[in-house]
């Protein structure tokens, strides 16, 4: 607990976090402080492009480990298979519709991949490597939580949208998936020589970039709260403090089931308990448009990021550490 | 000049929705429309701004100039698409050279 | 289909006022705008362009679709915001469906 | 409020005769004119959008509120800079607030 | 001054000069070159960002100086006093209006975070050093002139809006001074080893970003010389190459009475006499809709800016070196 | 012709040539994967900036060569010439129009500057380097095809705009060759001393940057690809497979009699045998308005683009190995 709490604090200190708290700060205090969509998006084409990159390329040296196949089936199946848990604790907790406890718990199935980044770095400078296959786990828990979603308003009554060939293309094919998968293979085929040659662009500026694109979310955030005060009932942040924790215990034991490293379960720890807030919402609008998109925005960007950021990440590296240790 | 009789057609609708809206448009004939983006807006599902966005969150304005007669069926193609999510349409009487064209 | 009378309402101000016109927008009771970007223009202040900027400068345009007898309210709040400044209101008839949600 | 009869013009014209046209609309002795951006659309020449681009392609909106009485020489205008190359003129009813300033 | 003259030619032949002298090339000679809106405010952030950091951590490293109280007193003061002397040399050699009069004060009272930057730039250069804490004077100072040119609007019988709180907080939390506090603020929490983890992003590429930021600045002011022939009438354009030297003088003199070191008194110099042209222009946009934006962007942008950079900032650091000594 | 092959093997499993891929494929899958058009365009100036200072720096270190002058002449000869001969061509192998062949000669007779970027790297990759100057000799080859179409047009009774000032204007001023002018003049001017304040920005993170722009270009030309398909006749085709080939045949020949360096003549080869997909397109849209951007368009960018990629460059490259080595 001692070693949690002072790695907790050490985390706090990064320019990372603080970077996240600055724009959640300027926005709460409505500064004009704005990032234009365009850098916004291109840093996360760069984000995404170097992590998967660079975990193509740790394929690449480490040779196909056997466990890839089981990982990414472990992955498909947490991200089918959270959202049940987290509609089930929502209508617990909460009183939300089926449609928007639906809609939430897609996104609680799928995956945050800022969140991941993160984690990776911090189990990065806490001396741990993870299996760099762990990228393209991350690709695959992205989808299939959105079709648990749509099972669950049609199983309840609700109206969601036909999943039509168009609708499948949509989910499957999002841009952040074939950026991921597409740089991840990328990596595999060039490996160390493709590395040499555009290390100084996806590595050595990655943390830089990283603060500016956490900044830019604690805007988005801040924006967000500022936004949502009605729809935040007490169960519903709470929900947003506890699904993570249970995602990430529910995720701690995947990965010790697959005989991941430590700093691989951590990362399937950060998986399993971050939720998405970019594929997914836009994947609601269309498919569950009756969903309320201040519930499912706030909760995952506004509560469970930061929480994620602050507490989670380091907290699940330091369980992994003593648990695999 | 010599102007001929059209309607202005401006659809305000989600980013994530407008590839399924121009889809229904072409399929109900609409020979034309122009994409405008939009930066922000407020309406009964609150504000927003697309600033700092990275998902394909907000709103696009699609605007079609079309003959009178071809109202009807780019309304109800519209509609077909628009009706459950946010967004609004409003047409107005408009005026056009080159009559060939819409 | 069934339409409803509307006006449709085009404000363009600079973009530093932007927040000072839908607040005031807001507080008239105006239901739902939508704010697009504009790229750059010519006016009696001469010419501009968005290009390379990168303070707040430049205009943006303000659409509201609303319902003809809440044209006047608008009207007034938009020109107790716009009036110093430059920039120009135009308003068109327009004809709406789902007339409830103006 | 007191309002003013007034045409709105929108011509919707390729990016790289922006130029051209708005020199002829100065020249024309238009007073006004805003640009606006466009993110694709579709006509006779088929689909497009500005994703990823980077020469200047692509069209921009440009629209103009004028005194009724001006509306032929700037169609004129325009018309010459557009008539060979893709893209439509528009013109609606408006009225405007601060008749001088058009 | 032999020595005055040769370091501005050797600044001259920078990358920096000389970018900027082609973007206003370019923008003369209505070349269709333009940096996107969105790529020129990416690299405004970042350059805050950047300057920010390095000035916190710079702080971190030696600790809190008893001298940067008195030094952010000093800026806030002389952004208040400068419009005053701006103002009362306009009156005297140009015909502009009082609004005029006063927003063109405001300009020269505030600062400009670039001309800052390039002089940090070029003071590294010398091989001085200066205290990481100008950073924050800089933010200091942007502000407070502008409720000077409100005073003398009013008291000149001109219309000024009303200060009302939402205009403070307009002007108080603008972008530029919560980017550069904040991530000055998280230079100092991180120090040297928050440094480490984002160096190679905010200090390696730093001069290149800067190189073409000064391109765009060239573009944008060279487009704006096109438009504002018709204002430029001899003593505006004297005042624009006077002010910066009054202002300059008049930091040189506070600079040296907080006892700054060299680097220090050099950009004390450099902030008082540069002109702002990005939070300001927009604050009188609001603040004073009835002065004519083209007088104060040309003056600030297409004058004094390229003076600064050109013979303003080696000077003043020649002089900080020759008083200094 | 092994060197060849597997030169061109190992060409290909570059993180360029496999992003540009990728994007081909996800924009073929109709994913929504998008860059925005302001990185995009942040991108090319980035790359244009640091390829023309680059070459500028080398011109400083060797010296201005005698052969600057008639390189230089040599690309405006065959930029004016090559038109003629891919006009000639068109009409044997294709039925488009006057116009419409006219246009896409226009293309061919001017350059890609991509092409010519990863060409450099290939060259560099391959342990040659090139003369400085090549930079400006591309500059050079931008424009003259232009004027070439407009006379094929005019001398086959199709409609062509008037060569008035302002189109003059515009093509000789367009934002590529001023932001490749000006860096190479810039990069001469300040030499080693420049590039030592600005390489951490534009030589390291070169290749990288180009990934994700070549990754762009890839969508772009699927998506291209996908609305052309009507008017790929096999003829339209086959000439964007062919006219490389013998534009870098006419490049070799240049190269040659010049007394160029290898890897000099690998690139005039690329010049030569590339075809412009920036600024040709604008230049057409006002000066051919009648001409179908579809086919110029998707033949430069959907088929002479990758052609070049992959097998041109590559091949090139050993021909001017074996024919200079
Ligand atoms: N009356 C209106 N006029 C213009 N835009 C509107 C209007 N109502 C809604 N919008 C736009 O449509 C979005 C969604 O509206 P709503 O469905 O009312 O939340 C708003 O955020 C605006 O961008
Ligand atoms: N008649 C008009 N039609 C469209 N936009 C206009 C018109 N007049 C002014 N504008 C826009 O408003 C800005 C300021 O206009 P002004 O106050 O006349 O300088 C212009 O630069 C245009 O963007
Ligand atoms: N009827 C229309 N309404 C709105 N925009 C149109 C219309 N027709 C054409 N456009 C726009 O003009 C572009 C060129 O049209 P076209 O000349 O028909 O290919 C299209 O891609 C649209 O952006
Ligand atoms: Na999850
Ligand atoms: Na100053
Ligand atoms: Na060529």
């Amino acid at each position: 607990m001692q070693d949690i709490l002072s790695l907790a604090g050490a985390n706090l200190l990064t320019p990372m976090i603080l970077s996240f708290a600055l724009g959640l700060a300027a926005a709460l205090a409505r500064s004009e402080l704005t990032i234009p969509e365009a850098v916004a998006k291109g840093m996360s084409i760069y984000l995404l492009f170097s992590i998967g990159f660079k975990g193509g390329v740790a394929v690449a040296d480490h040779g196909l480990d056997v466990r890839l196949g089981a990982a990414l089936l472990a992955g498909v199946v947490l991200s089918f298979a959270l959202p049940f848990v987290a509609f089930g604790l929502l209508k617990l907790m909460t009183r939300l519709s089926v449609t928007d406890a639906a809609a939430v718990a897609a996104h609680y199935g799928s995956i945050s991949i800022v969140t991941f980044v993160t984690g990776s770095s911090v189990v990065q400078a806490a001396g741990l490597s993870a299996e760099g296959y762990m990228v393209a786990v991350a690709a695959a828990m992205e989808a299939p939580a959105i079709i648990s979603a749509l099972f669950l308003v049609q199983r309840g009554g609700g109206q969601a949208e036909r999943l039509d060939a168009e609708l499948w293309r949509e989910i499957l094919l999002n841009g952040s998936i074939v950026l991921l998968v597409g740089s991840f293979l990328i990596g595999m085929l060039t490996g160390q020589q493709g590395m040499a040659r555009i290390e100084a662009f996806i590595v050595a500026p990655f943390q830089g970039v990283l603060c500016l694109f956490l900044l830019d979310m604690g805007l988005v955030a801040g924006r967000g709260m500022r936004g949502a005060r009605g729809v935040m009932t007490p169960g519903v942040l709470l929900f947003g403090l506890l699904m993570p924790v249970v995602g990430a215990g529910i995720g701690l034991a995947a990965g010790m089931a697959l005989g991941l490293s430590t700093g691989g379960v951590a990362l399937m720890m950060v998986l399993a308990g971050s939720a998405s807030y970019i594929a997914v919402p836009a994947a609601m609008r269309v498919a569950l448009p009756d969903a309320n998109p201040s519930v499912y925005l706030t909760l995952s960007l506004g509560v469970t990021f930061p929480f994620n950021l602050v507490i989670g990440i380091p907290a699940w590296v330091a369980v992994a550490q003593a648990v695999g240790g | 000049m010599q102007m001929h009789k059209a309607k202005r057609v401006e659809i305000i609708i989600e980013a994530p929705m407008e590839g399924r809206l121009t889809a229904a448009l072409e399929k109900a004939g609409v020979s034309g429309f122009s994409v405008l983006p939009v930066l922000g807006g407020s309406g009964r599902s609150g504000r927003w701004t697309r600033e700092g966005q990275v998902g394909r969150s907000g709103m696009v304005a699609v605007v079609c100039l079309i003959r009178p007669e071809r109202l009807d069926a780019l309304l109800e193609a519209a509609f077909a698409v628009v009706d459950r999510h946010i967004g609004v349409i409003g047409v107005t009487d408009a005026e056009v050279l080159r009559a060939e064209r819409f």
